[in-house]
Order: C-alpha cells, then sequence, then structure tokens
C-alpha cells in the first residue's frame, strides 16, 4: 500500500473548516486530503457508496471516466481507506470489497504486456467503467426525478367536504330462506317448548292471513266479514281466511260483532275493555 | 415585507388554500397564512370572499361559512348520487337477528314476548329496529294484554326480497321433520340428526 | 333504469365527485359510481370532462389526469403561499432513497440485489419499507432464481404523485458516454507508477 504522506501530488495537506460537513458542501472543496477524523467519518457518509465516492474523485480531479486513470484514482481511494482504517472507523464492507478491486485491476495494469497474446484480454478497467457509468445515469435519474413537481411539495390536492345531508350508502347484508330454516333449527333444538308450535303449511297461511287481516284493521276501524275474503283464492282460500279470522279472535286480537240476527258481521280489533 | 399580486392570483390563491386546507379556513387564519406577504385589510379579503362565493354559486362544490371557518362543499341535492363513491358494507346480520326474523316469519303475528319465550332470551329493541328499518317486517296490530305489545308480522318487502309471492313457499318443517321432530314433541336425538 | 339529468347537473356532480373523492377517480370509476343511473357513453363524460378542465383553466386549482385519474390540485405557482398552511415542510427524501426508487422506476421489474449491484452499496429493508409504505412501489412478482427474490415494480400511485400517467413520461436517461478505451493496457505516464 501506498505511504499516504508524501506520494500524492494531487492533494495538499490542508485543514478543513469542521463547518462544511454536512451535505453538498463537502464535495465543492478543492483539496482535502487532510480531513480532521470527525469529518472524514461524515464525508463518507455523504456518498452513497464507493461507487459514488470514485465519481466524485473522478469529478474532483477532473478525469475523463472514460479514460479512467484507474493508478490515480486507485491511490486516492486508497489513501482515503488506509486513513479511516488508521483511525479505526468501521468502514462499510462495499468500500473494502471496491479497494480489493481496485487493486486488482492496478496490478493486471502493471503486468508486462504480453505482446504475443493472440486474442487482446479485456482492459480490466472495463467493468468497472461501466458500472461507473451506470450508475452515474442513475445518479442523475434520481436528482432529476427529486426536480419532478410533485404532490405536497408543489402542488396540493383540491378537495371539498360532502354536504350535511350527505349520507352513506349502505348496503344491507344478504340474507338466504336457508339462513333463516337454519336459525329456525337452531331455536328448534334448543327451545323444548317451541315443540308444540309445530309449523305446518297450512297453520303457516293462516298466520300469514292473520297478519294480513290485522294490516287491514289498521286502515279500516271495521272490516265487513266479506272483505276478508278472496273469492278469486278458491274454496282453500276462503277456508284459510275464515281460520285467520277463528284464530284471531281465540287469540283474542279481534272482536267479531254482528248488530242484528243474519245482519253483517264486523270485524274489530279489540280493545282492552272487550278483551 | 408586503409583496404585489395581481387581483386574480389573490383569488387563486386564496381559492387554492380553501380546497387544499384540511380545515376549514378563518378570514384571520387566511390572512396570516397564504395572504401574509399581502398586507390585506379584512375587507379585502371579505370582497375575494364574496367572489369566490358568487363564481361558484352554480357549480358543483359551493363556499361554505361554518363556525370554524370558510370551506368548499357539494350541493346537498347531489348527495344521492355521490354515496355511491363510499359503498359501505353494513356486517352479516347476527345470530338473534336471523332467529328473531324466522319467527316472525313462520308465527306471526308474534309479540316481541312470545319471540323472547320461544327463543328463551330476551330480544333486544335493536333487533326489532333492524328489522323494520330493513322493512322486512311491520307491527300489524296490538294484542290486548298489560302493555298492548306490537304483533309483528312480515311485510311485502320480505317476500320479494326472498322471491316468494305467498309465505306459503317459505321451505316447510320437512326439514324439521327430517331432523325427527314430531308432533309428539320428541327431541331429536344423537343419531337422527346425523342422518339428517 | 336510465335517469334524467340536465347538462348542467351532470356537470356539477361529476365536478363535485372530483372534489370529494380522496382518490383521483377514473373515467371508468365515474361512469360506475355517480354516473350509473345516466348511462353516458365515455364520449360523453369525455366531454364534461373537458368542459370542467376549460372551466378551471384560470382558477386556483386546475383538473389534472394522472395514471389513475382525474383529481383537481393547486396550481404549481402558488405552492410556495399554499406552504405555509403545513406547519410541517414536506417530506423530503435521501438520495438513497431516490437513486433506489429511480431504480425501480427505470428498470422495473427489478430486485433488491439487482439494485444493489447497481448502486455498488447494499440497499437497506427501511428504505424498502419507505418506498412500499408511501404507496410508491410494490411486490409484482418473484425472480425464479435461487431464495426468489422479490420483483419489485412501481405503482400508479406513484404515477400520481409526481403528476404523470404513465412511465414513459419520467425524464429521459442521461445517455451513456462511448467507452473510450482503446489502447487497453497502455499506462499511464506519471510520477505514481514509481512508487506503486
Amino acid at each position: 500500500m501506498d505511504e499516504p504522506s508524501d506520494l500524492t501530488p494531487l492533494t495538499v495537506q490542508q485543514p478543513l473548516p469542521l463547518a462544511f460537513i454536512r451535505g453538498e458542501a463537502v464535495l465543492e472543496r478543492p483539496e482535502d486530503l487532510y480531513i480532521p477524523p470527525d469529518a472524514l467519518e461524515v464525508l463518507l457518509d455523504t456518498f452513497e457508496g464507493p461507487l459514488d465516492f470514485l465519481l466524485y474523485l473522478i469529478r474532483k480531479h477532473k478525469f475523463d471516466i472514460v479514460q479512467l486513470p484507474v493508478l490515480e484514482i486507485t491511490q486516492q481511494y486508497m489513501e482515503y481507506i488506509d486513513l479511516m482504517q488508521e483511525l479505526n472507523f468501521e468502514l462499510a464492507a462495499e468500500y473494502l470489497v471496491m479497494a480489493a478491486m481496485l487493486a486488482e485491476i492496478k496490478s493486471r495494469l502493471l503486468l508486462p504486456k504480453h505482446q504475443h497474446s493472440e486474442e487482446d484480454e479485456q482492459d480490466p478497467r472495463a467493468e468497472l467503467i461501466r458500472r461507473l457509468q451506470e450508475y452515474e445515469v442513475f445518479k442523475q435519474a434520481a436528482t432529476d426525478l427529486d426536480t419532478l413537481p410533485r404532490q405536497e411539495r408543489d402542488y396540493f390536492a383540491g378537495q371539498a367536504r360532502l354536504a350535511d345531508n350527505f349520507q352513506p350508502l349502505v348496503i344491507l347484508p344478504d340474507v338466504a330462506v336457508e339462513d333463516l330454516l337454519l336459525a329456525l333449527k337452531d331455536i328448534m333444538k334448543r327451545a323444548k317448548d317451541f315443540q308444540h308450535h309445530h309449523i305446518q303449511r297450512e297453520q303457516m297461511s293462516t298466520r300469514e292471513r292473520m297478519s294480513r287481516i290485522l294490516t287491514l284493521l289498521q286502515q279500516h276501524d271495521y272490516l265487513p266479514f266479506e272483505a276478508c275474503f278472496e273469492l278469486a283464492e278458491g274454496r282453500d282460500g276462503v277456508v284459510v281466511s275464515f281460520l285467520a279470522i277463528l284464530e284471531l279472535s281465540k287469540e283474542k286480537l279481534i272482536t267479531l260483532t254482528q248488530v242484528a240476527l243474519f245482519g253483517p258481521i264486523h270485524l274489530k280489533v279489540a280493545t282492552g275493555a272487550e278483551a | 415585507m408586503k409583496r404585489v399580486i395581481s387581483e386574480l392570483q389573490l383569488l387563486q390563491l386564496v381559492e387554492a388554500a380553501l380546497f387544499t386546507a384540511e380545515q376549514p379556513l378563518s378570514l384571520e387564519q387566511l390572512q396570516n397564512s397564504v395572504l401574509e406577504d399581502f398586507a390585506l385589510s379584512k375587507k379585502k379579503v371579505q370582497r375575494i370572499l364574496a367572489q369566490i362565493e358568487q363564481d361558484y354559486a352554480g357549480r358543483g362544490v359551493q363556499l361554505q361559512l361554518t363556525a370554524s371557518g370558510y370551506h368548499f362543499q357539494s350541493r346537498p341535492e347531489l348527495s344521492e348520487f355521490l354515496a355511491k363513491l363510499w359503498p359501505e358494507r353494513s356486517p352479516r346480520y347476527s345470530r338473534a337477528v336471523l332467529e328473531t326474523l324466522a319467527l316472525i316469519a313462520y308465527r306471526q303475528p308474534i309479540t316481541r314476548g312470545e319471540i323472547e319465550d320461544i327463543r328463551g332470551v330476551s330480544v333486544s329493541s335493536q333487533i326489532m329496529r333492524t328489522l323494520q328499518d330493513r322493512g322486512w317486517v311491520k307491527v300489524v296490530g296490538h294484542k290486548e294484554v298489560p302493555g298492548r305489545p306490537g304483533l309483528y308480522a312480515t311485510t311485502a318487502q320480505f317476500l320479494d326480497y326472498f322471491g316468494l309471492q305467498r309465505l306459503e313457499q317459505l321451505p316447510e318443517l320437512m326439514a324439521f321433520q327430517q331432523l325427527g321432530i314430531t308432533d309428539a314433541g320428541e327431541l331429536p336425538s344423537g343419531r337422527q340428526e346425523s342422518n339428517a
């Protein structure tokens, strides 16, 4: 490894003010090999890794990236790394890997060239240059992305509130007939009493008719007996209505009145007094 | 420091502030935030707000002044349609709701007390309200016993929802007979149940 | 069922929907929600949107079309003043986050390992989480290599945030310089050599 002290024509020992250590400012400094230890740590923190750091060195010395002067760059890089290690800084592994790679490239470049080699070996710098270039493209892309107008910074979403009378549209749950049947099964299993309320088709239609007659009675105080029958329903319908009226009367939900013998019969909602 | 801005830009600025702020903005808040640099009189800001209110009179959103300040609000008559942007799915009905509905369907007209007797647990007002709000059950009369409890029955809407023309089209208790419930009122035995 | 509504009401409705929705609304979303009852053609909705765009051209907020749809946003030149409404400054993103985002945006679908290769440095889980929490990137699949690493891609929300409709609207990538190594292996002259 090179000695950092006297081998570097591109650097001048010059103390750096600690004030510049944040952000980009550090990149603008001209000659800066000597860096106070704290600053050095922060300096490396400002780079996004060894590629970024190499790009910085290249730009700083105005090297042409495609004519990468590997020896000089390597030297620079090594000096920083060595210094960091001397100061016992914990270096990210990537920086050491890059150091090894640079050292390898350098040694390959320094090997005597085989004049007779049939095919030119690939330039050992090529891969590194490719990586540097690729990285630089995306480093720039990140900067460009950052300058795109964006929400929360360059514009804000325009919003209005909903009017006070707004009511959400509620989608009510679906129920299937099977759900009702299952619910009933559960009740049957549970409630012994319910066994007496055995349900049959005839009984159900009677009970529905009871509801219908009660509904009619909500609209009319008195309902003529005949109004409870729909002739179109035929004999079965008449029977159902008749059973419903009897059941309603039995349950004391209605009263039946007949003013005169053979006179019209009327249905009336039962009141407490009559019941 | 007072900066110069055109009338149009002032209007745009106030309007944009009212649209982008998360809370309604009072006149003072406007003066102290977005309009800070322009040293506008209260009267001037009022004129701007009046202009904006007028500009939006016929539009989909309108300027409103509430206790906490100015904000834009959708026209009330659009609410019905806007609701479609936020459909809310309500949770499935509980066992208790379904059992109550089943009893009303099969045993109507029936009082809440009778439902409670059969289910063996009390039936909350909430359950009855759920079923009435849905339009599936209604009170068709009152039973003439102390307290005159309401008699519940199913509605035409209930039949429509389940695709029935008459209540008799509900599945009959065949299903229960298969469970082994006989007229004698025997409890189903375990074996029969497992065969069902 | 098709309902009838006036031209003016249609415009008001679309406008109110765009102002009250929390997310941008696509033309299809408009057709299927607030406009559902009116059976409008796509062309018709486009005409309404064009009219709204025109109506707001000179106002404080403007109609914008981004990847997931239409929404209103404040005029960019007002941002300096509007920022005063927000006590917290708009978030700034580190270079690590931006470089990772740029790689995902331009090279998608891409694995974390591939991002690390190009950046020459490991990408912390924190960075990936930040990008995912913001809803800007998501895992769209897995690469069939050992470990099946996730393949990352950008989302419509990412485009929305940056005011873009399509990925192609991203700034063009910097052109690569031609690789200029012709005389491979030639040693650079310089003093250092002797010391190496």
